[in-house]
């Protein structure tokens, strides 16, 4: 009886609009949080991301694919990429089909803005987009990686399977004016998207 | 407001409009990439914001942005207007002498020109006569050299890195 | 409710105003933006806008970088809404160059920048519950926006900086399994608004603190050049999707939410309901969303013809124009202004404000919802 | 007094003001974490399990730092004005009762002192706005002050309407562990439930919290009256700050919610504190989850509010409860049936006030439904 007669009287002054953000406040307390808890759990990169860019590796011929052509550099806005190509002595021994090839590489991460234009523009898909995100050094001389490093980062990033083979994503690039991209990035929804009700 | 009320001008009809409007004023009026481009002295441009504005057949009441172009012989000032009921554009193109480098302002006529105005002032060194307050606005106070122009040579800055 | 109201002194007592400086560090100024307060016990007095904080030179910048590279920077000027930016300036490009767009790419732009519309309003929600003093709206707010942020990630590779979308099209196709994750996001995104929604629209704390607060009537709002949900809330129908239709706009079916009194709330309902318009027009485009090509036929090098072009698209904010000067033949423009709507919706802040009392300036500044990034330039 | 009085004194004391700052961590640990649950957040979760030495690490933090003091800020005032305010509220303590006999100094006018203490914590505001040579601080001063002198009518009015429903079981009305052994029987928020939600009101105001955090108001002026202070001095305040809010749940859960009685309470003494700490806790939560989702009220509507509303009703409930003690004494009415009649008569006031705000309400939300309401 006490409860209907609540209801009846005090229900209308209560239920309007502060009183609702107050229940909903109480809702979301019963909720999964969404709080991811970073360094233990890591965040699911997407297949796209783009972190700085890093040089692949020609297992093949045993040398990097990039010849040093400048584009990258020419390309880059905020001119952060340094390039220098040379001859390419395996070309000489016919071991490799590339008569230049790079001598010095240099990638200023600090100022790198992850635009991936020079993936994009990049003939020889020489270049990709690493998903080494969390860069942070103690010392800003350190985000300066010569060639070595970028390469060693790419060997990583090759054998994680985020970069294919030259000779599809080439060919792909010329017909992407008239087809669809068949690029496998699969699932888009990388970040989990957690279940709402408890 | 609405735009039900008002005619919709064809791009011919709204060209004519504007030249009578703007009948006893020497101006040039003609096609400008999609939209209306009218090129005039920099003595009349106040009175034609006025009359572009007052209009009703034209009502540009909204002032989109006035910008300020160097081509280093003489500075350009643009005024891009439009009108929300009958959703006409036109550019008002005004040329300044570089060595005189002064024009009305048309704060009088919108109020929004006011920051508009103070940026071309900070970056071009254009002076709006008229204008209350030509303080800098976006640079700081004591910059030297107006960075908007051709010929200001952006200083190259060394990255630091440390030891 | 009346925010002009005069101030009312006993003539014996010695008062002075008081000069407060609120920013550019101050945590509701919304980034780098200082104003001078001078006050009369709470009262704001006079208000003086200071800006240019950010200023990083952009459209001096675009003029040593290509066509291509410029996308960069825009991603840059209004940093919540990413995709809208490099459409107006993509578009810009394409007017110059008269480039074909392909059908697909129009719509994955249509899609991509309706969410980032949403994300952007979602965000303002969150600061806006924060600048009134509620704690609550801004984890719900941050929380939709990581959502489609998420998504952003994985078409673009980024989750702010994309520089996805190209002269001609864009960067690549949409990943596999897009649809399904638009809709389950879009599933998610209603069920926030109505969490948000619950929370603030209807709570008369906060509609006490906005109703009233910072009203501008139409006739000031245009003679700002005020755009954006700040101008529909004052109840003028402008709305550049509409007004001026670009990309694929006109064959989509979504109303403009207009206000009628011009404060704080409406502008807050305004944005409220382009959430819901936002996600009307993503489930109409994708249901549309065409098989084909996503790069029209562009060289790699943009050299866009002689002549200047003045292009605006509908921002979260309002109208952002661009305004680019090409030379002719030469791979960098002669000039490029930017007209961003947050500078310009900053102008009316001095006629909002004064008057207003010290609590409410927050509100007010951040009913206009700016981004520095967009003002400074 | 033999030395070892003095040293039970001491002890006493150093374990009660121990308790007070540990309980105080406890609070703001638990706010942090129910803030975060009712954010969907999960809250501190980093130092010590469950993150609970999180506010121990910020405190020690708080230590550490620098103490700065502005360049021409009143020296002495600005040193002092964190004890001004922190003393006050610790004194509160000695007269709160944990148990039957639980208490340090049983005086007999208990509420007049608590009314007088909790009254003196605007001097510290004033003190620590005005030297710190700061216009934020100032302003933030001059909010608090405004605002606690405000709130303190009701909520001394609400007190003080305890003191007079309580007359009719005991001499000695204002002796707070009186009022609790008045409530063994029937709590006084069942017989007058208009004064306690008078006394949440004021009591949320008085301690500065959402929707009444005006003096703060970290969006307009950045903390308010401590903007300048640093270090522990800064600690200082927030400490008074929650120790303020854990003796208004305190007070409530004294003069509303029973104290310590409870079932088989008399029986088991060990079982008093337990109680009335889950009662002040209970009080706690509830002023963490009108936090979470509230927004802040503007400084003229707060006094709109404190001098148009509640104050007329605090003085309306103060006659209404004077009014049925008197009569229900002249006519030599048995207890239960006073507070039958004062609880029906409480009852009735807040349905009439229910409406009359709901219509107050409603004339706000019209803003809303008219504006954007479905056509």
């Amino acid at each position: 009886m006490f409860t209907a007669l609540f209801l009846f009287f005090l229900w209308r002054p209560i239920s309007l609009g502060t009183t609702t953000g107050l229940f909903t406040a109480l809702k979301h307390a019963f909720r999964r949080p969404v709080t991811l808890q970073y360094p233990t759990e890591q965040p699911l990169l997407a297949p796209r991301f783009m972190a700085h860019p890093v040089l692949t590796w020609d297992f093949e011929v045993d040398e990097p694919y990039c010849t040093g052509c400048l584009i990258c550099m020419k390309i880059c806005p905020t001119d952060v990429i340094t390039v220098s190509m040379k001859d390419n002595e395996k070309f000489a021994s016919e071991e490799s089909k590339r008569r230049k090839i790079v001598d010095d590489f240099k990638l200023d991460v600090a100022d790198c803005i992850m635009c991936g234009l020079c993936v994009d523009y990049c003939n020889f898909d020489a270049i990709v987009m690493s998903d080494h995100f969390d860069a942070s050094v103690d010392n800003r001389s350190n985000l300066v990686h010569d060639l070595q490093t970028l390469l060693e980062e790419g060997k990583g990033q090759q054998e994680k399977g985020r970069w294919s083979p030259p000779a599809t994503k080439k060919s792909q690039r010329r017909s992407a004016a008239q087809a669809k991209t068949p690029d496998p990035s699969s699932s888009d929804e990388t970040k989990e998207q957690p279940s709402e009700e408890k | 407001m609405s735009t039900d009320n008002f005619n919709q001008y064809t791009t011919e009809e709204f060209e004519a409009a504007t030249r009578a409007v703007l009948g006893n004023i020497k101006v040039t009026v003609e096609p400008n990439f999609g939209e209306l481009g009218v090129v005039c002295d920099r003595s009349d441009i106040v009175s034609i914001c006025k009359i572009l504005k007052q209009d009703t057949d034209i009502s540009m009441e909204y002032l989109r942005s006035i910008s300020v172009v160097d081509w280093v012989e003489h500075m350009e000032v643009v005024y891009h207007l439009s009108s929300i009921r009958h959703m006409n554009r036109i550019v008002i193109k005004v040329v300044v002498p570089i060595e005189d480098l002064k024009i009305d302002s048309v704060i009088t006529v919108w109020s929004g020109a006011d920051w508009h105005e103070r940026e071309g002032h900070d970056l071009f060194g254009v002076e709006f006569v008229g204008h209350p307050d030509m303080s800098p606005l976006i640079l700081y106070e004591g910059f030297e050299g107006f960075p908007g122009r051709k010929s200001f040579e952006i200083p190259v800055q060394e990255t630091f890195y440390g030891d | 409710m009346e925010t002009k109201a005069t101030v009312i002194r006993d003539e014996n007592s010695e008062t002075a105003e008081l000069r407060i400086n609120m920013g550019p560090q101050h945590p509701a100024t919304h980034g780098v933006f200082r104003m001078v307060l001078t006050l009369d016990g709470e009262r704001v007095v006079t208000v003086e806008p200071h800006i240019g904080y950010l200023h990083r030179g952009s459209e001096k910048l675009t003029e040593g970088e290509n066509f291509q590279q410029i996308t960069t920077l825009f991603d840059r000027l209004d940093y919540i809404s990413n995709f809208n930016n490099e459409w107006v300036y993509v578009r810009a490009v394409e007017r110059a160059m008269e480039v074909e767009i392909p059908e697909r790419a129009e719509f994955i732009r249509i899609i991509l920048g309706e969410l980032n519309r949403i994300a952007s309003h979602f965000l303002f929600y969150g600061t806006y519950g924060l600048d009134i003093g509620a704690m609550n709206p801004v984890m719900i707010g941050f929380r939709e926006r990581e959502r489609i942020q998420a998504l952003f990630e994985g078409v673009s590779g980024a989750r702010m900086m994309h520089n996805y979308f190209r002269v001609g099209g864009v960067k690549e196709d949409l990943p596999e399994g897009f649809v399904p994750a638009v809709y389950a996001l879009l599933e998610h995104l209603k069920k926030g608004y109505e969490d948000a929604r619950d929370i603030l629209t209807e709570s008369e704390i906060f509609i006490e603190r906005t109703a009233g607060i910072g009203a501008l009537d139409p006739e000031k709002t245009l003679d700002y050049g005020v755009t954006g949900p700040v101008l529909r809330a004052a109840g003028v129908d402008y709305d550049i999707r509409k007004a001026d239709p670009y990309s694929m706009y006109s064959d989509i079916d979504f109303s403009v939410p207009l206000g009628s009194h011009g404060d704080c709330y409406d502008r807050y309902m305004v944005r409220m309901l382009e959430i819901e318009q936002s996600i009307k027009i993503i489930e109409q485009c994708v249901k549309k969303l065409p098989d084909g090509p996503i790069q029209g036929k562009v060289s790699r090098i943009l050299r866009p013809p002689e002549g200047d072009f003045f292009v605006h698209g509908e921002n979260p904010r309002g109208d952002l124009g661009v305004y680019l000067v090409s030379s002719g033949g030469t791979v960098r423009p002669y000039r490029l202004k930017i007209r961003g709507p947050s500078f310009s919706n900053l102008m009316a802040l001095k006629s909002m404000m004064e008057g207003a009392y010290l609590a409410d300036s927050t509100v007010i500044l951040g009913s206009l919802d700016i981004v520095l990034g967009e003002v400074d330039r | 007094m033999s030395i070892t009085d003095y040293i039970l004194i001491f002890s006493i004391v150093f374990v009660m003001f121990n308790g007070i700052l540990v309980s105080v961590l406890a609070v703001i640990y638990g706010e942090r974490k129910v803030l975060a649950r009712l954010q969907q957040r999960i809250g501190p979760s980093r130092t010590g399990p469950w993150g609970i030495l999180q506010t121990l690490a910020d405190a020690v933090k708080l230590v550490l730092k620098e103490d700065i003091r502005p360049q021409n800020s009143d020296r002495i005032i600005f040193y002092l004005a964190p004890l001004i305010i922190f003393t006050p509220i610790f004194m509160l303590w000695v007269v709160l009762p944990f148990g039957s006999g639980l208490v340090l100094g049983d005086i007999d006018l208990g509420l007049f002192y608590v009314s007088a203490l909790l009254g003196l914590s605007v001097v510290g505001m004033v003190a620590a706005g005005w030297s710190s040579n700061s216009k934020y601080a100032m302003l933030g001063s001059a909010r608090s002050a405004a605002q606690l002198i405000s709130y303190e009518l009701p909520l001394i009015l609400s007190i003080l309407s305890v003191g007079l429903f309580a007359q009719l079981f005991t001499d000695n009305p204002f002796n707070l562990s009186n009022i609790v052994h008045a409530q063994s029987g029937l709590p006084f928020i069942f017989v007058m439930p208009l004064a306690f939600i008078l006394f949440l009101i004021g009591g949320l105001a008085e301690t500065a919290r959402i929707p009444f955090d005006i003096p703060h108001a970290d969006e307009e002026i950045v903390g308010g009256a401590f903007v300048e202070y640093s270090g522990i001095r800064w600690g200082a305040f927030q400490l008074s700050e929650y120790t303020g809010l854990i003796t208004m749940a305190f007070l409530a859960s004294i003069l509303f919610l029973g104290g310590w009685s409870g079932p088989f309470s008399d029986k088991f003494v060990w079982l008093q504190p337990f109680y009335i700490s889950m009662k002040t806790g209970f009080i706690i939560l509830l002023a963490f989850w009108i936090r979470a989702p509230l927004p802040r009220l503007r400084i003229d509507q707060l006094m709109a509010f404190a001098w148009k509303v509640i104050i007329p009703i605090s003085f309306a409930n103060f006659i209404l409860v004077s009014l049925v003690v008197f009569m229900g004494d002249r006519i030599n009415l048995p207890i239960y049936q006073i507070q039958l009649i004062l609880g029906c008569l409480n009852l009735v006031s807040m349905i009439a006030l229910g409406y009359l705000i709901t219509a107050r309400r409603k004339k706000r939300l019209a803003v809303y439904r008219e504006r954007w309401g479905e056509k």
